[in-house]
């Protein structure tokens, strides 16, 4: 019985590829089967090369798949260019339009994958019976539903849900299409090709990408003001919250520059509001100071870092974990901070909400390290998990009678935590600025203020490292190994916790989604009992490890570094072989 | 007539100033001062945004909410606040570095957007907080720190651009008049979208006493020509004197009332988005994802 | 026999505080003596208060002095500003002007520090004998000139070099002054008082702050270009330079901020110059963008940041030493960059040169870590020891039959760095982004092409971590305990170490002039033998220590962080304590 | 006559153009591509700087010393190249984003400094490489990613503000009439100064094809009126025909010679400097120090 699929689909910018990537993750979603779609595109900003790669199952899963089943080309050309990322599976099946008249033997598929290949008439179909050549996405799509058993009428309901309202004349060619693929199925398909899906999906469930889910997120946790740039691949959510945000009567300004987004961000929030800005490395680069004043001058920020591959302008359209540096230290001086990392779909949405709760209730500024990865990407979401975890998000504001004359903006507290006056609260009016300062907010250059309003801003830290829910622990919670991961690494990480655990190992994964400060306490606690871990991220320079190092004092002495330079997702096979490599060498000690 | 209660004693702080003895922007902070006064701004109800230079230290010298942030992004920041607490009337104070150099950017996109701040630059025409670097206002040959053998460069006039940059209150005070400078402060304050007031006030401890002395003497005030604001090529005109005529002029050199501000524009977009679709719970969203 | 002095003089701006401390400086370093002079001010920009502290000796000094042996004060007034800052010794020596009543109870100085109270007429000699109220810092001159016994020729001779051409009047009036001063010593000072340096200097030595030899090393080592933007404390190497630089043929240019400053310097390295920037914390912030281009695309670019007390605007006219994981981490990616930390007024000078070896030999970011205290401080420096390192500063250029339609900037070499084809050659057309790339320059979203271009730009920095010359220790090489210290924090743990030693303990301190890459053969070599150890920074946030952790594998396990927030310059006597409580513990173990 | 070595075919590289099919830089890719053969200027004493956007990729497709930078910066690293390497023809390319939103400190402070370079604005309007957000020169009411309910924001106009900022060569073109375009260009790199050179390069996938039939149907030449571009006031208002006459001008909008350069500044200082003071040796700055 399958109980699962990878499906690669690639072809050119008018193929439609993502089209119908889209159509079938939503159709399997509405079965109730689990789904992940990963998108990629060549150079080209139109008509270049496209992929989607979708894995659909019956069983939760938490990554891409390392291996493809099925694959289908429109033509090989295209396909040339994601061989970097496709890998197939033995035996894998190969459909192509049978008008690519490539040799197989000059097909960029290794020899020894064993591949079958079936010419498909995707294009003739499209033409000739529809005389609607660019349908033929759509014959795929129908061929690929019949191929993996999806119900046709979930995808026939995702095109008219797309279409069917707007260009209904669209939609009918379309729902022809995917008949005639997926009866061209029937009376073609060779002998001993099963991909059907046996598995009854559970309850239905929702298809968003992580952009979308945090951006979602943020309007749950009643975010006002956002503004912010445009920048790949972080754009999405100034998107999404242009469109929405007003419904809701926020507002959102695209800026002239990330400069402007950060402080407009920042001065809305100043003045009451819950504000957010949102970009990728290029952007936060530019944002630091802002970070810097934020911290200084205690006003809550969520700025948010949709990670791409660096540095300087590196890869736009690719993931990686490279600027958690950056996020811990970017600013100058000692600056407190938190940094969130959410590690799947779900998680942005959670997580935009924790940012606002914790830069709200501690006023400071919280960076939430999204990426390429995670927020491109669609997976299935179950609605309930994305509201379960609920937050009170509310600012310490004076009492009546802390207000007047001797009010004391920065008044030094127990958790470090000043009640703070908003614009327009009577007997509230103070100054504050990025310079130190006394309590009352007056500018002191003195050193000995310097130090003590140093360690004001600094109890906040341990409080946040305190609250609940931050480290995750998959697998074998006895387990003397264990793998760290931060974010979108932790699907791959995740399953080759159970591929290990299959083979025998005793292991486990600890992924923390609050980076800074460390929950220490939440660590310890997870790592008990490990002898050995390997931390495995999508850095060269191996941050997360080193950050570890500089900031756990727990880390198991034989603490080992599993890191490369992104670009690619990191596979679960890689995982399993880190597991194994340092596993080993403790089986042999 | 209703009975003035608020004072401009009541608008003064006790933070200690900082400023050189003679500083022009004294004068510029009474002018604040009186005018907030003269129009009843409830303190609370006040804020000021300011930037980083000696000018900028202002938004601790006025009762308000004062916000004395980062070299150069006074105005970003004074946007945001406006847009979120629409009931504040918002001051935005600077230098001519603050807001000609490194805010430029900032400057001219603000304009475009036109939000409803009054923007108050203590022109002084020298970086003084940093003692005594050239500034894109300093004039052609004047020997300051970086320019030891004299500015090559050309300053930039910022009121020429503002009025290209289609803003609708453009004005220019002295800091030595702080009567005429306060009438100046008023007008922007109620002007609905962003007004301009650039002021000279001089900086004696790097430009010394004459820079007084040059406004003093070149200074001429609008009310005395006729000059008609309302009429573009005038204003721009005016805008060219410094250059054309060695004349500084004193007063409101550009206005006309209408224009869309930001808020307008927030607004109409929320009415356009409300009218297509409301959402009476946040959960209505996931609709979309489905 | 008195071998050595502190002073210091307290007052308003218009007291000439400043000028009297620079006068004794320079003429100590006439003399052949060692001094080190800091000035301090008030937050007011023109006739605050302000102060200046001298140290004197005729031997070798590295720090400011913890204690104060001779305070002068106009008014006690603006002594209360510094009171923070200004600790006496027992029995100091207290000079005021007679004019302030202020009941010597109510003087801010401890009775406890049994001070020597004497009244001077500062003011009324200047003004009733001289007519010049103004000339008081000269009759302060002539008073601590003659009480200390620093040759009043020399003394006369600074105010002549300063005064003598442009203002012979005032020359003439400042001379007289300081007779009267040293005139009033001889005939009232009460028995007893005896700070008369005894000892003979060496050769005459130079006075320059760590700003001055800065640029001065800059301009030693080829410099063709400086693009900056003022800040405090940077603005002085901004200033030297267009001074200096048009003299040599040299470009400088103000910019309209940091962005353009950090771009415009890129750009004309891009073109073959030897080019800079400089900045403090706030602007850093601004330029991480453009350090990432320098890495990514290898374009050697040198980049200063005299820090200072942060976050945010913090206090710019105080040091602190914690921008130092900016600096290592602060931009997006993994971004390759070398960190150079000077740790006196000569290292400014060296450190210049050094920055633009490596720049130049290993085309990549160069980031200077001065601080505000190292950068304003004037301390004699001895003209050879200025010129002693020598460095061959080149840029690899293809050969002829490299250049062509084949020529590959990036090319893959065996120590990362590719020949630079530098605008004007011929045949070295070629094409450079910001954007991953392969080793022609062709944009690539490869993740395999990631992969190997970060190996290729990491492979610079062991071959830097080897270079030479960049570890000193201090003190007894064989001893079991170490002090880690970084940059300007150097003087101090330098006397402590002697402090300690002279107390017998065995200790020596390690100061790293190179901190990314970590020259780490170097430090293994200096940690032999040390089984405990303490770091000492001024950074509340302890990056020194922790950045250890993070990179440096052989730290000894048991070390510890002494830091605080910055503010005030570190001092012997705290260094000393951090030795003594981590030496004692190993004593009882 | 001089035989002609250079052609365009010589200038194009053989990195592979990653622009949609119909794209309007390719006009001004040729356009380029014959101005500097005309000009017979050597590939390696071409630079070509640009920012980062679609139309900034365009310094890879020229035979020359190519940098496409960072977003919004090629300005001031074109500065610092041309002052370290005067000998460089030196073309400054970037999209209207690049130049006009994240870049326009640099464009004000550029212009004032007058550094001889030669920028190409391709001004698609949008926002081409972040896949269509609005971009400060979209036409009010047009719906884009980030305005679905229409820009609500009145666009910038660059040639205006150019000329207020003092500009000496002000030019607009169209990249559907690449043999015009050329002409601009030429005359850009040949003019002594800053050259702004606005070029409608249509965005056909997120603007749709209309743009260029907007730019045909309301593109005005100058040559074929009678525009006078050393007339300040004429070429003002030529700036404001978009507004004013819903046409878009097309040639040389402004151009006087005459103005001193960057590189005439430097000189001046260094020559400056120079007459004061000339060390012979590095070691002697030492003497300030005894
Ligand atoms: C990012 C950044 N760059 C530089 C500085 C240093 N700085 C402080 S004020 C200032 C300029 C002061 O000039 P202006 O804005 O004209 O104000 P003024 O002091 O003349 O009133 C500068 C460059 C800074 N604080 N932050
Ligand atoms: C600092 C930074 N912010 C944002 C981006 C993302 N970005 C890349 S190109 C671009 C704008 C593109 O518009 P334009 O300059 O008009 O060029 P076009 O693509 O339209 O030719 C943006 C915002 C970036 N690369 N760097
Ligand atoms: S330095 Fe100039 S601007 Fe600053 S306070 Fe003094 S006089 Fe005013
Ligand atoms: S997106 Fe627009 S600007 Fe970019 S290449 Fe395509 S058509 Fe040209
Ligand atoms: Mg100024
Ligand atoms: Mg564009």
């Amino acid at each position: 019985m399958q109980q699962e699929v990878v499906l690669a689909i690639a072809g050119s910018g008018g193929d439609g590829v993502i089209t119908a990537g889209d159509f079938i993750t939503k159709s399997a979603a509405r079965k109730g089967l689990f789904a992940f779609m990963l998108k990629s595109y060549g150079p080209q900003i139109r008509g270049g090369e496209s992929s989607a790669r979708i894995r659909v199952s019956a069983k939760p899963i938490y990554s891409q798949g390392d291996f493809v089943d099925v694959l289908a080309v429109f033509s090989w050309k295209d396909y040339k260019r994601f061989t970097d990322e496709i890998e197939l599976r033995e035996n894998a099946v190969v459909l192509y339009d049978e008008s690519d008249k490539t040799p197989l033997e000059a097909v960029p598929i290794p020899p020894e994958k064993n591949a079958r290949f079936i010419a498909v008439p995707f294009k003739k179909l499209a033409s000739e019976e529809l005389k609607v050549p660019l349908a033929k996405n759509m014959v795929l799509l129908g061929v690929l539903g019949e191929l993996l058993n999806l119900p046709l009428d979930a995808l026939k309901d995702a095109v008219m849900q797309k279409f069917g309202k707007k260009r209904p004349e669209a939609a009918a060619v379309n729902i022809q299409a995917i008949d005639l693929g997926a009866e061209w199925v029937k009376q073609n398909l060779p002998e001993g090709i099963a991909y059907r899906l046996e598995a009854e999906g559970g309850s239905p469930k929702l298809v968003m990408t992580g952009n979308d889910a945090l951006a979602f997120g943020a309007i749950h946790a009643g975010i006002d003001f956002f503004s912010g740039y445009p920048i790949t691949p972080a754009s999405p959510i100034l998107e999404f919250l242009a469109r929405e945000l007003p419904r809701f009567k926020g507002a959102v300004v695209q800026t002239e520059d990330e400069l402007a987004a950060v402080t407009m961000a920042l001065g809305a929030s100043w003045a009451g509001a819950r504000a957010m800005t949102a970009s990728s490395g290029p952007g936060l680069s530019l944002k630091q100071e802002t970070i810097g004043l934020s911290a200084m001058a205690e006003i809550p920020l969520v700025v948010v870092n949709v990670q791409r591959a660096g540095p300087s302008t590196g890869i736009p359209s690719k993931t990686e974990q490279a600027d958690l540096f950056q996020a811990v230290g970017g600013t100058h001086g000692d600056s407190p901070r938190v940094v969130l990392a959410p590690a799947d779909v779900e998680d942005n949405f959670q997580v935009a909400v924790e940012a606002f709760y914790l830069a709200e209730k501690y006023q400071l500024p919280v960076i939430i390290l999204s990426d390429q990865f995670l927020g491109e990407r669609s997976e299935t979401v179950d609605e309930e998990v994305l509201f379960a975890r609920e937050r009170k998000i509310e600012r310490k504001l004076p009492a009546e009678d802390e207000l007047g004359e001797d009010y004391a903006r920065y008044k030094i507290t127990e958790d470090g935590v000043s009640p703070m006056a908003i614009p327009g609260m009577k007997g509230g009016q103070h100054y504050i600025s990025g310079l130190e300062h006394t309590e009352k907010g007056w500018p002191s250059s003195s050193g000995t203020v310097h130090q003590v309003m140093s360690e004001k801003r600094a109890k906040k830290l341990p409080l946040i490292a305190e609250e609940s829910g931050f480290v995750r622990v998959y697998g074998d919670k006895d387990a003397p190994f264990a793998v760290l991961a931060w974010g979108s690494t932790k699907g791959a990480v995740r399953e080759a916790i159970e591929a290990a655990q299959k083979k025998g190992m005793k292991v486990k994964a600890i992924v923390p989604q609050l980076l800074y400060p460390l929950p220490e306490r939440a660590l310890d606690e997870a790592l008990k009992g490990v002898e050995r871990a390997v931390v495995v991220e999508l850095s060269f320079g191996a941050q997360f490890y080193r950050y570890l190092r500089a900031y756990y004092d727990n880390l198991p002495e034989k603490t080992y570094s599993y890191a490369r330079a992104g670009g690619n997702p990191i596979q679960v096979q890689e995982v399993l072989k880190a597991i194994e490599d340092h596993y080993e060498k403790e089986v042999e000690a | 007539m209703e009975k003035v209660k608020l004072t401009a004693k009541d608008y003064k702080t006790k933070i200690p100033i900082v400023w050189c003895p003679g500083c022009g922007d004294f004068g510029v902070l009474s002018a604040i001062h009186q005018a907030v006064a003269d129009l009843q701004i409830p303190p609370e109800k006040l804020g000021v945004v300011s930037g980083i230079g000696c000018s900028s230290r202002i938004a601790g010298y006025i009762n308000a909410y004062g916000f004395n942030a980062i070299h150069g992004r006074p105005l970003p920041i004074a946007t945001g606040a406006k847009v979120a607490n629409p009931e504040l009337t918002m001051l935005v104070a600077g230098g001519d570095g603050d807001g000609y150099s490194i805010g430029t950017n900032h400057f001219v996109h603000t304009i475009r957007r036109n939000p409803d701040l009054t923007y108050i630059v203590m022109d002084n025409r020298i970086y003084g907080l940093t003692k005594g670097q050239v500034s894109p206002t300093t004039p052609t040959g004047d020997v300051t720190k970086t320019t030891p053998l004299g500015n090559p460069e050309r300053p930039l006039n910022p009121l020429a651009l503002a009025l290209e940059l289609g803003a609708t209150y453009i004005a220019q005070g002295f800091s030595g008049n702080v009567k005429h400078l306060k009438e100046l402060i008023k007008e922007g304050i109620q002007h609905k979208g962003f007004a301009l007031i650039n002021v000279l006030s001089p900086c004696v401890t790097f430009r010394g006493k004459q820079e007084y002395d040059y406004v003093r003497d070149h200074g001429v005030y609008l009310d005395d020509v006729d000059h008609d604001p309302s009429d573009w090529n005038a204003a721009h005109e005016v805008t060219q004197w410094m250059l054309t005529k060695n004349q500084v002029p004193l007063g409101v050199i550009y206005k006309v009332e209408g224009k869309k501000t930001l808020a307008d524009e927030i607004n109409e977009v929320q009415e356009k988005a409300r009218a297509k679709k409301i959402y009476k719970d946040v959960r209505e969203l996931i609709e979309q994802f489905r």
